[in-house]
């Protein structure tokens, strides 16, 4: 069928589209918004690979230090304006002031000079090789703003959108409807299909989904597990599901005890039956992991070796270890999202055969933030999947990861990430990847009992949608209704 | 009545709102997280978080905000919301309207409701009606509103019937008939144990009203009973009424919090409960502010109306 | 048994709360399984012989869970208001007994805190506290306060203007034995009453406080968050929604036929 | 006037009660209100229904107005107006009947008028109701209905609302609007009870002359025999349910030929037979006086001046009274006139300018007043209901002096209290009941023992005996009386009664808005130089019944 074009997308959200800025927003409404507003140097593909987004095309040298980027011609903000180079840089020197907050600034931090080489041209000049480089200018939170509107007040970020993307910001109201509308000079010809595309905000999940499937929204932004039996044998409804990297993941700090002791780490993870843990809080949504961090979506994800829930070798390992009699523990989780808590205490339930007596507290998540998060010794987190493993790794594994929390500060471990970044050669990469990972699985810093799949769900006119299992790429622009 | 009571009555509302802002102020001081720390969440490093922090302004000793705060309300200036990054008055302005669309409609039915359904519980007094107007209340009055919305969510929104909308909001200027779909269930969940409540009331007082000695002196006199009940015991116990209706609009407003968050009513019990969860201190106090002076006003409010309904009543 | 107990709604008050209490008291022995052992083979279940009200998202057995929540349910109920009306009675005993300056400085006070709604207020104290089950508790006392102290004040100072309690003065009794033996126990009465009634409604505050992830927290079996839990089940099985649901209104409502009794024992006007 | 009346009674009397019985349903059993009634009220005629408390009057007056509770349960006696059956009307008929045919005046006018709505409308609305007047003509006829019950402005009364009128004024709405229509018969029901004595007095005086105007027929009931006796041209006394004597006022008061009006008549207080301490000890030096004692109600805290100013208000002014060793001194006034303030300012409870004497002590303000003071001054209230803790045992109540102030060591004061008990001629056993257990005389025996157990020097009684029975009173002040004679205690007695009063105190003092008026012996009463205000009260007084007659 050929694209229709016309007509007006509603998507329903569950959470508050707080801030259009760019540079440090965050809420899982929030992208969608700025992925249909803005446009990144690159974009990961539905393939999770790199594509062309402002630049056409771009080339890195063979050390992995130095790319050039290859702006498109002809691109206009929504004010007009054209898109050049200098925006660009503009946006990239926002991003590395450290007086200004920006998400992407982790993971951007190996840039050392950014320069116009012409309207066209951009230059990245990096302190340390790393071949991932296009994958990291693709951060969600790297989009191009203008020069302008970086140079001015910044709180205007936060209302006021001005991007090069598919659609233009109408109107916005973060305690209901966001609304952008078709931007008729998008650089990719012929796109968008839609007119219009409405963000609805419903807080609460039952009123959501009941809106879906018996009112006029169109897509339902994401899916709770509970919800999606219901929601894909709806008639008229395609629910979409879409294998993903994320994962909830059990904290379990190197330098205290009793995880201090590697075989404690390991009778926990033997104490666990991840196919279980899938069935019943996953709904079956999702896959059994044997605590690696990378998900068969990662290009080198090595063949990881399943760990059966084996209370008595749980139990052994625990005597070993010197806990004959078993271990008390306190295990914290933040209330939100609910699946932390429940993981924690199915894990609670599983691993008292073992011997483990495990208290599970629940606590508000601004509590859980300012007092235990990257300072509790044994609690729930819950991370999005990253587009590389280099992302992966060096958020919360390596020595200096932006977000590291294990006190596991492995420097073998550390230099294997060094290599697989600072090469573009693929089996020089796949060898270093496959030992850091094999090393992370025998040293156990994280317990990883599932990985998540990404629900979403749309009518059965709405054509083209599809996400990324990042879940911070849209493509919104291919999307049309059949109507 | 007198213009001097009034003043006094709206000076000693001005004198307990600036009580309640310093507390709510002081106690979000001394408390761990902050506004930077709740919107950077878990990608806030402590860079970030400095940053993020000299940004909203929160890095200056916290008497200085206040102070500042409280210079920013006397210009008539609510200050800017830190997570949303809107201007304070109108993040909260609009949610006022939506809350007072919801709270209005909700209070109205009732009134409309219980009042009727109390006197008849008192004038059928001891029969069938008057028990299944108890049993009603009863049930009501012991249902929190959560447990409602759910119970009204599963069988009235749910996918068997279907009546209602399950959550939303469209403002009455749009489409009334919108308004009116979407209205109901919140509405019908903070009227049940409202109505609940004040029906109950209003039994107990008129049938306290109906054996009193002018009833009797009326019906003594010969008049029908219509008339007893209407010129002679209604305004009577329609004083104490607004009374408890009065103080009910506080439980209102409390109610309104759950329910607003249930049905996705975009108001200011929403609101706050975001506000609270990203300690948005500007908007935390505004709303707080908002609420006390609407709950204070209406009791001032309900005072005059009882002044009015009752001559014996005289404020000075 | 007092004439307003053997009414119809008396009875069913009488009978609301001794179940409500006995499953507070006892609730923990008599559930027949673990109230937090999976059943993963039965989970989400209606009521049937294995699981008399059914199973949750674990297959935990509903009945037991219900239970198990009672004295998390109950205790809170009964907790914060015996602090609320502990304090509150306190205050305005002393405000009642005291007089001048002292009076007009705490109903000044107090006319302040009762200007912001209770529910506001329970939320913005428990938010500062920082949520869970006792934070929640101290926060529902403190916000009963203000209200408790009013009625008790007004309570004193109707029964310190009683001719008992004025020849008592007038005979040269000290003010120890005035306050406690003469004002004390004829101001109980509004002051249980109102107390009583209020134990349903710190019931359903809580949990309400407990469905807004603020009060109880997971795995605890409070039933408010038992409700919250639910909810993404609601359209699958309606049961673990309606089970905690039902019984939260049932504790509140017999606390509320009881105090209504309670009142009517002690005020023959209303008795009817 | 009493009488003229009665000759032209026609022949079907506007009332006829025959054989007619009434009992309420109660868990405990039926209680019988009334016994086989008969009564006559010929036209124009007066008939006063005298008897106790609880005898059944107002069920009566209840029953032929068909206005009965619904556990009222009927005999098949007969109700008669102007012969025909009020029983078999229906309840619309009945309707049509009150109001227009029979209509009635409550005890209390400031509880059976609506507080919410204006006199002339409840005034008028009889007149639309019952004539189909237009409210224009309604309250024209109300206005003039109004001005023959002797209002000034009746124009600007109707447009007042009932707490903007006096008492009197109040129950002269009431009666004009009883005679409004025009009815064959109005029932009183205590029209004057509530009121205090002078208007009283005047609501009388007016009953009188519209009976005159109209003569309207009315049943006139009441309690006190000395009113009737002024009203009345027939009486009938009842007692338990039972109409034990009736015939024409003149002669029933005369020659009473039953024990129960003798008895009735007896308790009557009569102010020429003197029940007082036979010895006045008028040379006695003063034990206690007061000397320009000041009371202002309302004094505010300057927080609250600030906050919410209200107008203070003197409850007495100036006032200056003595009571001398063993003496009986009376404290009359009005009702507000300030009485209780002074009783309050005595023993202790209230706060006041001036100045305070005891033997040789001077007290200048409520600090000063020490426990020495208390002792000495006990007091009893009006309400027997209030005066007592409900949670204490009598026993308990009345060994609390004795423990404080150390009266018997600890081991004689069950012995004790039987004595105090013995005194106040009450069953030992009562010392363990609680106050509810007891009746409203009971409970103020138990009250004066209270007083008299503290063995103090002068008790103040502020209207102990108001709220009683008649019979009761007579017996309760009799046994203050003998208490005096018997410990030698002053006394200051607080009342409205003055009849009672002249029957007990050495010494009268008047009171009216917070002003001592005057002040004289016993046998000065009516002498030349009595004060114009207390000439008023003691004319306003009824005279017993026996001598009206
Ligand atoms: N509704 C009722 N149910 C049961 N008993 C009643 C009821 N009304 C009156 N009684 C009783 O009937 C008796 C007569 O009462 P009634 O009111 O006629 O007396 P009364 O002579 O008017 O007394 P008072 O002088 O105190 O007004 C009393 O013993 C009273 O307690
Ligand atoms: N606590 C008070 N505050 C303000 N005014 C008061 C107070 N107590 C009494 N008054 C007023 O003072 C005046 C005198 O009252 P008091 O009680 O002394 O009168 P009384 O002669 O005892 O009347 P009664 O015969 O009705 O008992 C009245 O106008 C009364 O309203
Ligand atoms: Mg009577
Ligand atoms: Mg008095």
């Amino acid at each position: 069928d050929d694209p229709k074009m016309g007509g007006t997308l509603k998507i329903s959200h569950s959470t508050r589209i707080a801030t259009l800025n760019v540079l440090s927003l965050s809420g899982p409404a929030e992208y969608p918004v700025i992925d249909m507003a803005y446009s990144g140097l690159t974009r990961i593909g539905p393939d999770s690979q790199p594509m062309p987004d402002l630049a056409a095309s771009w080339e890195g040298s063979p050390d992995a230090t130095e790319f050039t980027f290859h702006l498109r011609e002809g691109v206009t903000f929504h004010d007009g304006t054209p898109a050049t180079a200098s925006d660009v840089v503009a946006t990239y020197e926002a991003i590395l002031n450290p007086d200004i907050p920006a998400s992407a600034a982790s993971v951007l931090n190996m840039i050392d000079t950014v320069e116009a080489i012409d309207d066209l041209t951009v230059k990245f000049s990096l302190k340390t090789p790393f071949a991932d480089f296009p994958t990291s200018t693709a951060h969600a939170n790297a989009r191009i703003m203008s020069e302008e509107a970086l140079a001015g007040d910044h709180a205007l970020l936060d209302t006021v959108v001005n991007g090069t993307g598919p659609f233009k910001m109408e109107s916005y109201d973060s305690a209901r409807i966001t609304r952008l509308v078709r931007n008729d000079d998008y650089f990719i010809e012929g796109k968008p299909h839609l007119d219009a595309v409405e963000m609805h905000l419903f807080p609460d999940l039952a009123a959501e989904t009941t809106n879906f499937l018996s009112g006029d929204i169109d897509v339902m932004l994401l899916v709770q597990q509970a919800d999606y039996e219901r929601i894909s044998s709806a008639p008229g409804i395609n629910a979409l599901r879409v294998p993903s990297g994320r994962y909830v993941n059990v904290v379990m700090r190197f330098d205290q005890e009793p995880f201090d002791d590697l075989r404690v780490r390991e009778a926990l993870a033997y104490a666990i039956d991840r196919q279980l843990l899938v069935d019943l809080v996953l709904e079956g949504l999702g896959r059994p992991a044997h605590d690696n961090i990378l998900s068969p979506e990662f290009k080198f994800r090595i063949d990881t070796p399943e760990k059966s829930y084996d209370p008595e070798r749980a139990k052994a390992l625990l005597a070993e270890a010197g806990h004959p009699d078993g271990l008390k523990l306190d295990l914290v989780a933040s209330n939100r999202p609910a699946i932390r808590a429940q993981v924690a205490i199915a894990i609670k339930q599983m691993a008292l055969p073992a011997g483990f007596d495990i208290n599970v507290e629940t606590m508000p998540h601004d509590t859980y933030l300012a007092n235990v998060w990257r300072k509790g010794g044994f609690y729930m987190a819950y991370w999005g999947m990253q587009p590389t493993e280099d992302a992966t790794f060096n958020l919360l594994l390596t020595s200096n990861a932006s977000y590291e929390d294990t006190g596991w500060m492995n420097a073998e471990f550390d230099a294997l990430v060094q290599a697989g970044r600072s090469t573009t050669i693929e089996s020089e990469r796949a060898d270093a990847y496959t030992k850091a990972q094999e090393l992370m699985l025998a040293e156990l810093p994280y317990i990883i009992a599932f990985y998540e799949d990404v629900l979403t769900a749309s009518k059965e006119h709405v054509q083209g949608y599809t996400l990324n299992p990042i879940n911070r790429y849209f493509y919104l622009e291919n999307v049309w209704l059949d109507e | 009545m007198t213009l001097g009571y009034l003043v006094r009555r709206l000076l000693a509302v001005v004198l307990v709102l600036f009580v309640v802002t310093f507390a709510v102020f002081a106690i979000t001081m001394i408390l761990p997280g902050n506004a930077a720390v709740m919107i950077l969440g878990e990608y806030g490093t402590e860079e970030a978080v400095a940053a993020m922090e000299r940004r909203l302004g929160l890095d200056r000793p916290w008497y200085i905000q206040y102070l500042d705060w409280i210079g920013g309300i006397l210009r008539g200036d609510l200050g800017q919301s830190l997570r949303l990054s809107l201007p304070v008055s109108d993040v909260v302005g609009d949610a006022f309207w939506n809350s007072a669309s919801l709270a209005v409609t909700a209070l109205a039915s009732v009134t409309v409701i219980a009042i009727p359904l109390g006197v008849l519980a008192a004038i059928k007094r001891g029969t069938v009606a008057d028990l299944v107007i108890g049993i009603f209340s009863y049930i009501g009055a012991s249902m929190p509103e959560f447990v409602t919305a759910t119970l009204l969510l599963i069988f009235l929104a749910g996918p068997a019937l279907g009546l209602f909308p399950a959550g939303g909001f469209v403002s009455p200027g749009e489409s009334l008939g919108g308004f009116s779909s979407h209205v109901v269930l919140p509405a019908a969940t903070l009227g049940l144990i409202l109505t609940a409540h004040i029906s109950r009331q209003v039994r107990s007082e008129m049938s306290e009203v109906l054996s009193s000695d002018y009833i009797r002196a009326a019906r003594l006199k010969g008049l029908r009973e219509r008339r007893v009940i209407r010129r002679h015991a209604l305004p009577n116990s329609l004083a104490p009424a607004v009374a408890v209706i009065s103080l009910d609009i506080g439980y209102l407003l409390g109610g309104i919090i759950v329910v607003e968050e249930i049905f996705a009513w975009p108001g200011l019990g929403r609101l706050l409960i975001y506000a609270l969860e990203n300690r948005d201190l500007p908007v935390i106090q505004a709303i707080t502010l908002v609420l006390a002076t609407v709950y204070a006003l209406s009791n001032l409010l309900s005072d005059i109306v009882i002044a009015i309904l009752d001559p014996r009543v005289r404020y000075a | 048994m007092p004439k307003a107990f053997r009414t119809a709604a008396g009875m069913t008050g009488l009978g609301l709360l001794l179940l409500v209490m006995g499953a507070a008291t006892l609730g923990p022995l008599l559930a027949p399984y673990d109230p937090q052992a999976f059943h993963p083979a039965a989970r989400l279940q209606g009521p049937s012989a294995a699981h008399w009200l059914g199973t949750d998202q674990f297959g935990r057995d509903l009945l037991s869970r219900l239970l198990n929540g009672a004295p998390s349910t109950v205790f809170f109920g009964l907790g914060a208001t015996l602090l609320g009306v502990g304090a509150g009675s306190m205050i305005g005993v002393i405000a009642g007994t005291a007089g001048g300056w002292i009076d007009s400085v705490i109903m000044r006070i107090l006319d302040g805190l009762l200007a912001v709604p209770e529910l506001l207020f329970t939320l913005l104290i428990v938010t500062f506290l920082g949520g869970g089950m006792g934070q929640a508790m101290l926060a529902v006392a403190i916000a009963f306060t203000p209200g408790m102290a009013r009625i008790a004040r007004s309570s004193v100072l109707s029964i310190r203007t009683r001719e008992y309690v004025l020849a008592a003065v007038a005979r040269g009794e000290r003010s120890p034995y005035i306050v406690l033996r003469e004002v004390l126990p004829n101001a109980v009465g509004p002051i249980i009453v109102e107390a009583t009634i209020r134990v349903a409604f710190a019931i359903m505050i809580g949990a309400t406080l407990g469905f807004l992830g603020l009060g109880a927290q997971p795995p605890s079996t409070e039933w408010g968050l038992m409700v919250a839990e639910a909810r993404q089940f609601m359209f699958r099985n309606a049961w673990t929604v309606a089970v905690p649901g039902v019984a939260i209104a049932m504790a509140a409502m017999g606390f509320n036929l009881f105090g209504d009794a309670l009142r009517d024992s002690l005020d023959p006007r209303r008795s009817s | 006037m009493a009488g003229s009346n009665a000759q032209r009674a026609a022949d079907t009397p506007v009332l006829e009660v025959s054989r007619y019985s009434l009992s309420y349903a109660t868990p405990s059993g039926p209680i019988h209100a009334l016994k086989n009634i008969d009564l006559r009220v010929a036209h124009g005629q007066t008939h006063g229904l005298v008897g106790e408390s609880g005898s059944g009057k107002s069920s009566l007056a209840w029953a032929i107005l068909r206005y009965l509770p619904e556990n009222a349960i009927e005999n098949d006696g007969r109700l008669l107006l102007s012969g025909e059956s009020l029983r078999d009307r229906t309840l619309p008929q009945i309707l049509e009947i009150r109001g227009r045919r029979i209509s009635m005046v409550f005890q209390d006018p400031s509880t059976s008028l609506n507080p919410a709505m204006r006199l002339g409308e409840q005034l008028s609305e009889v007149l639309i109701r019952h004539r189909g007047l237009t409210v224009q003509e309604a309250l024209e006829e109300s206005e003039a209905a109004l001005a023959r019950t002797g209002i000034a402005k009746p124009r600007d009364m109707l447009r007042r609302y009932p707490h903007e009128a006096s008492g009197g004024e109040k129950q002269r709405v009431v009666i004009a609007t009883a005679f409004a229509c025009n009815p064959e018969l109005i029932v009183f029901d205590e029209p004057t009870t509530a009121l205090d004595i002078i208007t009283a007095q005047q609501i009388l005086e007016l009953f009188n002359q519209l009976q005159d105007e109209t003569s309207i027929s009315a049943l006139y009931i009441s309690h006190d025999l000395g009113l009737v006796s002024r009203v009345a041209d027939v009486v009938s006394v009842i007692n338990s349910g039972e109409i034990v004597e009736s015939g024409p006022s003149a002669e029933v008061f005369r020659t009473p030929g039953n024990d129960y009006t003798k008895a009735l008549l007896g308790a009557v207080p009569n102010p020429k037979q003197w029940l007082g301490v036979t010895e006045p000890p008028s040379e006695a030096p003063a034990l206690m006086s007061a000397e320009g004692i000041t009371v202002e109600y309302g004094r505010q805290s300057l927080l609250g001046q600030l906050l919410a100013p209200k107008p203070t208000h003197l409850g007495a002014q100036e006032v200056s009274i003595e009571v001398r060793k063993g003496e009986l001194v009376g404290l009359v006034g009005e009702s507000g006139s300030g009485k209780s303030t002074m009783g309050k300012v005595l023993s202790g409870l209230q706060d006041f300018d001036g100045n305070v004497r005891f033997g040789d002590r001077n007290f200048a303000r409520l600090a000063e007043i020490d426990r020495t003071y208390r002792r000495a001054v006990q007091i009893v209230f009006q309400h027997p209901d209030a005066s007592l803790n409900p949670r204490q045992r009598v026993r308990e109540i009345l060994s609390r002096p004795l423990k404080l102030y150390d009266i018997v060591p600890r081991e004689q004061r069950a012995e004790r209290i039987a004595e105090l008990l013995e005194q106040v001629r009450l069953p030992q056993e009562f010392a363990n009941r609680l106050p509810h257990q007891l009746s409203g005389g009971e409970k103020q025996r138990v009250a004066i023992a209270r007083a008299f157990a503290a063995e103090p020097e002068l008790v103040i009684c502020d209207e102990i005996t108001a709220s009683l029975d008649v019979s009761v009173q007579a017996s309760v002040a009799e046994l203050l009386v003998s208490l005096q004679r018997q410990t030698g205690t002053a006394c200051l007695f607080i009342t409205h009664d003055l009849n009672l009063v002249r029957q007990l105190a050495h010494r009268i003092c008047v009171m009216q808005h917070g002003k001592l008026m005057d002040a004289f012996h016993r046998d000065d009463a009516e002498g030349p130089d009595r004060n114009p205000y207390t000439r008023a009260l003691l004319k306003a007084v009824p005279p017993p019944a026996s001598q009206a007659a």
